[in-house]
């Protein structure tokens, strides 16, 4: 397996990389941990002339918690996330979500924006980011500008990153008290990405839902946030009936995948029963 | 590969017909098609870049229009080589009037791919069907906005 | 000391440990040469045209050639004639080494591009202009049968390779099916399945003009074998200049046992451009081009009388060839087959008729457990869902059938109605051992109580019989066979004393380094450290028909036997000389011979010294110590055992948790039962990977689907729970070891077992049969239905 | 275009020009004839060509040569020090947790980095680290044996033997 050939460069600042991008009129591609893009190079099924290799941005690293937010850096690897203190405390759905993403070795050079910005519609950060209601920074020729989780999937492996654009991190909104949030997966047995995921998110006050988000990643063809199901749920008790209304309820309305491991049925059905385990967990 | 898809855009038949059978606005709307060059007997020669996601290529081959009745349906033909594999497809276009400025446009058809993009594709490509035909609809859409 | 029976560490391991195997990727010669291979995106096209010039003309390379250049070589043999019911030969259509007129399955070579570098190769491929017309293709066994149905091959009319039947008149079989008190008819396809061994296939051609000479490193289970094909008939090269080496080989499971076009193509590419010439396939081409497994379309009848014997089998199978023939792939779907379908029971009556079809995909071949699997999917399915039906217990329904232990000493091996006559067994007593770890009456306590609260468990039972050792040569060749089935075996003893073994056996895992030698040692009472096994290499070793059907150490081992009866016999006339003895007067034990009664000896040392500085020795006595001997089998081998499969099924999701898996196999005597309990280890995981996860999945166009680790479905080591084992020894009759073969027992039993589980703990849906792979969605939908 | 490298593997200091689409797997294969890792998939699944990049388990066979600048690397060939097996390896070797050997660098490289993190692992947690590697002849019972027999052997605790409950079954009879 050989890829064709190309350029690769090291970049030291998002600028260099933007400027790169720019002057390489879309045949340049930002290389982050490159689980998802080398393996294609490889298949040949792409073939840009320079890779520009982000890895290494300082600025682009790291876990640290500023002004009510979570700011994960884009080349925070998997691994890192599963191992971080901070998002245990604050936000264990990072960490809960980040160790069952691939394997150890994808986790050890796989990052959250590499992950993102590919999109593959069934990765596991799509549903996460989405259900904490993040909000990703995106950095391009005109500066710097932020989008929420919910408007960054755009379709299938598109997103609000542009094409001389460079995610740059996931600002993810500390979690109010009484908060609760899971990740519940149904992995593609081959593959092991999501064939199903599930994130969720729960304010309670009392013993009532006030607040909850949902993310779907695997279902469609991008990475939802579902509000039918949240609506089954607000204001609710968390009690078997409202779990029941909500699964009944999600994924309705979207256009679903279909493929040998999955037919749209079996998957809209694995959506409402990952919904309903994650629901359980949160109880 | 099956695609399928169906969609209401507010013009009469005959409108969407005369732009369907446009080489230009055919190529601009036909997913990945980047460029027609008719070659008579309503046969093209087309070119396509493919760019989805970790895919991205350059295709050629033949499109042509056929099985025409006007301003009722036509079948798309689409033959496309490239060097991660092949992509045949065929594609049944009808156009069912609602009352009188409306039309009911269906899209059903069978792609079939060969090569590299048939043996790996599978979990990158199991989405491209849904979101060519969506992406069809859409430029249709706004091709009749943009005449409109 | 003694060595046969101790789970001796593998010498082996040493290497592989410390990174320092070598696998045949990892070969590199001087001025060596890439190869890449263009093929065919289509699984049925016609060939207009092939332009290699783009290409050609890039930088660093060195030649290409295309099915043009090679069309006067015929192709590749086929190993074994079957006939038609009506005595006509099967259709053998060629399998060329590169194709000109057509395309007969994706992946089948158009083209060879030689170039410095592999990335180079990489680069021009992408520059080979061919020309396709793409034809309507046929993928499925009974639909390829079928009028109109395309021709894989325009000179063989309905596709039909051959049809054929064994066992007792059709006639007999059907009157006693329709005269039966009970009949339990299923219709299945056993899935066809990629092999898949993590090191991928490779080859490197190394032809030197100045001693005209060609080297051949191949990955492979059997390079005699390769060399022979190769010599004789591929390329009908001069056989004593040909030199094939299998070197450390990672994993075969059968795909590795046959000659391919790759082989042939880089030894006859390095002739022409008389420079080294190596090929490593992708994993991608991989799935296109190594041969597949299984792939049967059957219906099956059992009938059963009031009681539950078993009465008749009738069966009715549609068998996939693949677009070409492989080398053992007729005898597969037939004589490793059909000749199976007696099982463990004493089945009156038995009647099978089977149809082998040409398909536009890659072809199909023995894949760990060759046919056998087959025949004990649809015997133990067929027997469970009979159980269920009747409403009587598996394992009971199984105890009433069984055949009754015999010991093939005492009492005579058991003569089936298909043409086999079992060495030794007792089947019974397998499954009550087996019974007693799973604590089988426990197990339906809890399931009853598991039902009340929705929970699904399931308990599937496999009591299994298989045929090793394929052999003898006569009978195989009456069957049909285009090669003997014996094990030569030289065993040259140095003058010090210590032994270098040339065996024709093949180990890719199977760790014959170290069982071999434990036979040595212990036959010749030396340190096991003072043996050598030598393998893989047709230059050192004289003659070998390789690894495969669990043949190794019931026919390798067992001429290595004959060769050490030989030294000892040699030796004895020289230790008589020396010890001034008769040698009916010597005994021989602990690496020693000592004069009966009396402390004088001599060690095995000293004789072989003496063997070869024979000053003081035997008159017309030849000097030197070195014996070759060639074993041909008296029969096959017959190992057995019963699996008992535990699962737990998802009500909300279908999937399916293993929950428990309990092995009790009697492959004989056993040597090394650590090396033993792995190889079952490994079956299991390969039968359970067919039962839960593993299928080829073609589209209507020939198309792979899932020829990526990404789609194809393996199982991992978080999908298998660990694997209670153990065992039952009832020796094997008629080789000097005692030993049946163990490579293929764990693939064999576990399939059915698993999926007689599944079906077990979805009774209360009334479920009797489900396609494998037992998907959750599989099993979801038919929850729902 | 070719890129500068310098990296450390198995505490050797290499420089080298690579090309861009050089693949770390194929550096350490072809230019420094380390051999022992091997390539088993296109698609970064089978986990055969793992290798330890500054400490941490990484696929050689998805991350490049260039991208390596600057790492230290151990690689299967670096484990055993002055000629004692590491742990692992003699983990390996006493549990019969290889076959055909192919899969085994990759495997005990994975494993180094599970015990790495997590000294004491269970079964269970085995079974997880390990769903990157794919082993096509073990079936894993006796991987998992052996990375246990590792874990018990850094932490100084007894180890069964395989051998001691051989000894007690009939294991061969002459057959008369």
């Amino acid at each position: 397996m050989v890829a064709t050939s190309f350029d690769y460069q090291k970049a030291t600042s998002v600028e260099q990389a933007i400027s790169l991008l720019q002057s390489h009129d879309g045949d340049a591609k930002l290389l982050a941990g490159g689980h998802s893009l080398i393996p294609t190079m490889k298949l040949r099924l792409n073939s840009p002339a320079l890779l520009i290799d982000v890895s290494k941005i300082e600025e682009l690293r790291g876990i640290r918690e500023e002004d009510g937010h979570i700011v994960i850096g884009a080349m925070t690897t998997h691994y890192e996330i599963a191992s971080s203190d901070l998002l245990a405390k604050k936000a264990p759905m990072f960490v809960e979500a980040a160790k069952v993403i691939g394997d150890i070795q994808v986790r050890n050079k796989g990052t959250i924006g590499g992950s993102l910005a590919h999109a593959d519609p069934a990765a596991d950060w799509p549903a996460v980011v989405i259900a904490s209601g993040a909000k990703i920074k995106i950095h391009g020729p005109d500066g710097a500008r932020t989008v929420d989780a919910d408007d960054f999937f755009t379709g299938f492996y598109t997103t609000a990153v542009g094409e001389n654009d460079v995610l740059t991190s996931i600002h993810v909104p500390v979690p109010p008290k009484g908060s609760k949030s899971t990740y519940a997966k149904f992995p593609q047995p081959a593959s092991r990405y999501a064939l199903v995921g599930c994130a969720v998110q729960l304010t309670m006050d009392g013993n009532k839902v006030s607040d909850c988000s949902i993310g779907f990643t695997g279902v469609s063809d991008a990475a939802f946030r579902d509000s039918n199901a949240e609506a089954a749920l607000k204001g609710k008790e968390l009690s078997g009936e409202s779990i029941q209304a909500a699964a009944d309820a999600c994924a309705d309305g979207v256009d679903i995948m279909s493929d040998h491991f999955a037919s749209e049925d079996y998957r809209k059905h694995l959506a409402g029963v990952f919904l309903k385990r994650a629901l359980e967990n949160l109880k | 590969m099956h695609l399928e898809g169906t969609h209401s855009l507010n013009a009469p038949p005959q409108e969407i017909w005369n732009l369907l059978m446009d080489p230009e606005t055919l190529a601009r709307i036909t997913p990945a098609i980047s460029r027609l060059e008719p070659l008579g007997d309503d046969k093209y020669k087309a070119v396509a870049e493919v760019k989805l996601g970790p895919v991205k290529g350059s295709f050629e081959g033949q499109m042509a229009v056929a099985d025409k009745k006007e301003p009722e349906h036509f079948t798309l033909l689409i033959e496309q080589k490239s060097r991660m594999g092949n992509a045949n497809a065929e594609g049944r276009i009808q156009l069912n009037p609602i009352g009188d400025n409306q039309t009911e446009v269906n899209f059903t058809g069978d792609a079939k791919l060969s090569g590299t993009l048939a043996r790996m594709g599978q979990r990158v490509l199991g989405g491209v069907a849904n979101s060519m035909v969506k992406q069809f609809f859409q430029n249709l859409e706004s091709e009749l906005k943009a005449n409109a | 000391m003694t060595y046969i029976g101790k789970s001796v560490k593998r010498v082996e391991d040493q290497r592989f440990l410390t990174g320092k195997g070598n696998y045949t990727d990892d070969i590199v010669l001087p001025g060596m040469t890439y190869a890449y291979i263009v093929r065919s995106p289509y699984a049925h096209a016609k060939i207009n045209g092939v332009d290699t010039s783009e290409a050609a003309a890039l930088e660093g390379v060195v030649a290409i050639f295309t099915g043009e250049d090679v069309k006067e070589i015929g192709g590749v043999p086929c190993g074994w004639q079957v006939n038609f019911k009506n005595g006509d030969t099967m259709k053998e259509p060629p399998h060329p080494l590169m194709v000109r007129d057509k395309a007969r399955h994706v992946g089948d070579a158009v083209a060879m591009i030689i170039a410095e570098s592999k990335e180079i190769a990489r680069d021009a491929a992408d520059l080979v202009d061919v020309d396709y017309e793409e034809l309507p293709a046929v993928v499925n066994a009974a639909e390829a049968v079928k009028d109109g149905a395309p021709l894989v091959h325009d000179d063989v009319p309905k596709n039909m390779c051959y049809d054929w039947e064994l066992g007792n008149p059709k006639e007999e079989v059907d009157a006693a099916i329709e005269s039966a008190h009970h009949v339990t008819t299923l219709e299945f396809v056993n899935q066809r399945v990629a092999p898949n061994p993590i090191e991928p296939r490779a080859a490197i051609g190394h032809f030197e003009a100045a001693r005209d000479h060609y080297t051949l490193y191949t990955t492979s289970q059997n390079p005699h074998l390769t060399r022979l094909l190769l010599s004789a008939f591929t390329l009908g090269l001069p056989e004593h200049k040909v030199r094939v080496v299998a070197p450390d080989v990672g994993g075969g499971f059968g795909s590795k046992i046959f000659h391919y076009t790759e082989e042939a193509l880089v030894i006859w590419a390095s002739q022409q451009i008389e420079r080294p010439v190596k090929w490593t396939s992708d994993r991608s081409e991989a799935f296109m081009t190594d041969a597949q497994g299984r792939d049967h379309v059957t219906k099956a009848e059992m009938g059963f009388d009031e009681e539950g014997n078993i009465v008749g089998l009738r069966i009715n199978t549609f068998a996939n060839l693949g677009a070409y023939l492989s080398t053992f792939s007729t005898c597969v779907p037939t004589w490793l087959h059909g000749t199976l379908l007696q099982g463990v029971y004493t089945t009156p009556k038995i009647h099978i008729d089977l149809t082998a079809v040409f398909t536009n995909t890659v072809a199909v071949d023995a894949y760990r457990g060759a046919g056998r699997p087959e025949a004990t999917y649809l015997l133990e399915r067929l027997i469970d869902t009979g159980a269920l039906e009747m409403g009587m217990d598996p394992a009971d329904l199984r105890f009433k059938n069984f055949i009754p232990p015999f010991d093939g000493v005492e009492q005579e091996g058991y003569m089936t109605q298909v043409a086999l006559q079992y060495d030794s067994g007792n089947y019974e007593g397998v499954l009550k051992r087996a019974l007693e770890m799973v604590g089988y009456e426990n197990f339906r306590k809890e399931q009853e109580e598991g039902r009340k609260n929705g929970k699904l468990m399931g308990i599937g039972f496999s009591t299994y019989i298989e045929a090793c050792g394929i052999a003898p040569s006569a009978v195989v060749g009456s069957l049909g066979a285009r090669a003997g089935l014996y094990e030569s075996a030289q065993v040259r003893v140095q003058p010090t004393g210590k032994v270098s073994v040339y065996t024709g056996s093949h180990s890719h895992g199977q760790g014959h380094e170290t069982t071999f030698a434990q036979v040595v040692a212990d036959k010749l009472g030396i340190p096991l450290e003072d043996v050598e096994i030598v393998h893989g290499d047709s230059e050192a070793v004289a003659f070998g028909m390789g690894t495969y059907g669990s043949r190794s150490l019931a026919v390798g081992g067992s001429a290595i036997v004959k060769s050490i009866d030989k030294v000892l016999e040699k030796g004895a006339k020289i230790a008589a000389h020396k010890l001034e003895a008769a040698v009916d007067d010597l005994e021989f034990a602990e690496g020693k011979w000592t004069v009966k009664g009396t402390d004088k000896s001599i060690g095995f040392a000293d004789i072989s010294l003496t063997a070869y500085v024979p000053h003081d020795y035997p008159e017309n006595l030849e000097p030197g110590m070195d014996f070759s001997s060639f074993y041909d089998p008296a029969n096959f081998t017959y190992p057995f055992g019963a699996h008992v499969a535990m699962v737990e099924v998802d009500k909300d999701t279908g999937k399916v948790t293993l929950k428990r898996f309990v092995a009790v196999d009697d492959v004989g005597n056993v040597i090394n039962p650590m090396i033993v309990e792995g190889q079952i280890h490994g079956g299991l995981a390969q039968g359970i990977g067919q039962a839960l996860f593993e299928e080829t999945i073609y589209d209507e166009n020939g198309q792979l689907i899932n020829g990526s680790y990404m789609d194809y479905t393996m199982p991992r080591a978080d999908d298998l729970p660990s694997f209670e084992v153990d065992r039952q020894v009832t020796p094997c009759p008629h080789n000097p070891l005692g030993v049946k073969g163990a490579g293929e027992a764990g693939t064999i039993g576990s399939t059915p077992a698993v999926v007689n589980a599944v079906m077990d703990a979805l009774k209360p849906f009334g479920i009797k049969n489900l396609a494998m792979p037992l998907t959750p969605e599989r099993v979801w939908r038919y929850m729902q239905e | 275009m070719a890129t500068t490298i310098n990296v450390s593997v198995n505490g050797k200091k290499y420089q080298d020009e690579v090309e861009g689409r050089l693949l770390l797997v194929h550096y350490l294969r072809d230019k420094l004839r380390l051999t022992g890792t091997h390539v088993g998939c296109d698609t970064s699944s089978c986990g055969a060509c793992t290798i330890l990049v500054d400490g941490k388990a990484v696929k050689s066979c998805t991350m490049l040569a260039a991208q390596a600048d600057g790492a230290t690397i151990k690689t299967i060939e670096g484990m055993a020090e002055k000629g004692k097996l590491h742990p692992l390896q003699e983990g390996f070797k006493e549990k019969h947790g290889l076959q055909c050997g192919f899969c085994t660098p990759g495997m005990i490289m994975t494993a180094a980095n599970l015990l790495e993190d997590n000294p004491h692992p269970s079964d269970e947690e085995i079974r997880h680290a390990l769903e990157g590697n794919f082993c096509r002849c073990t079936g894993y019972h006796n991987i998992v044996e052996a990375i246990k027999y590792a874990a018990d052997k850094s932490k100084g605790g007894d180890i069964e033997h395989a051998d001691a409950k051989e000894l007690e079954k009939p294991l061969f009879e002459v057959p008369s």
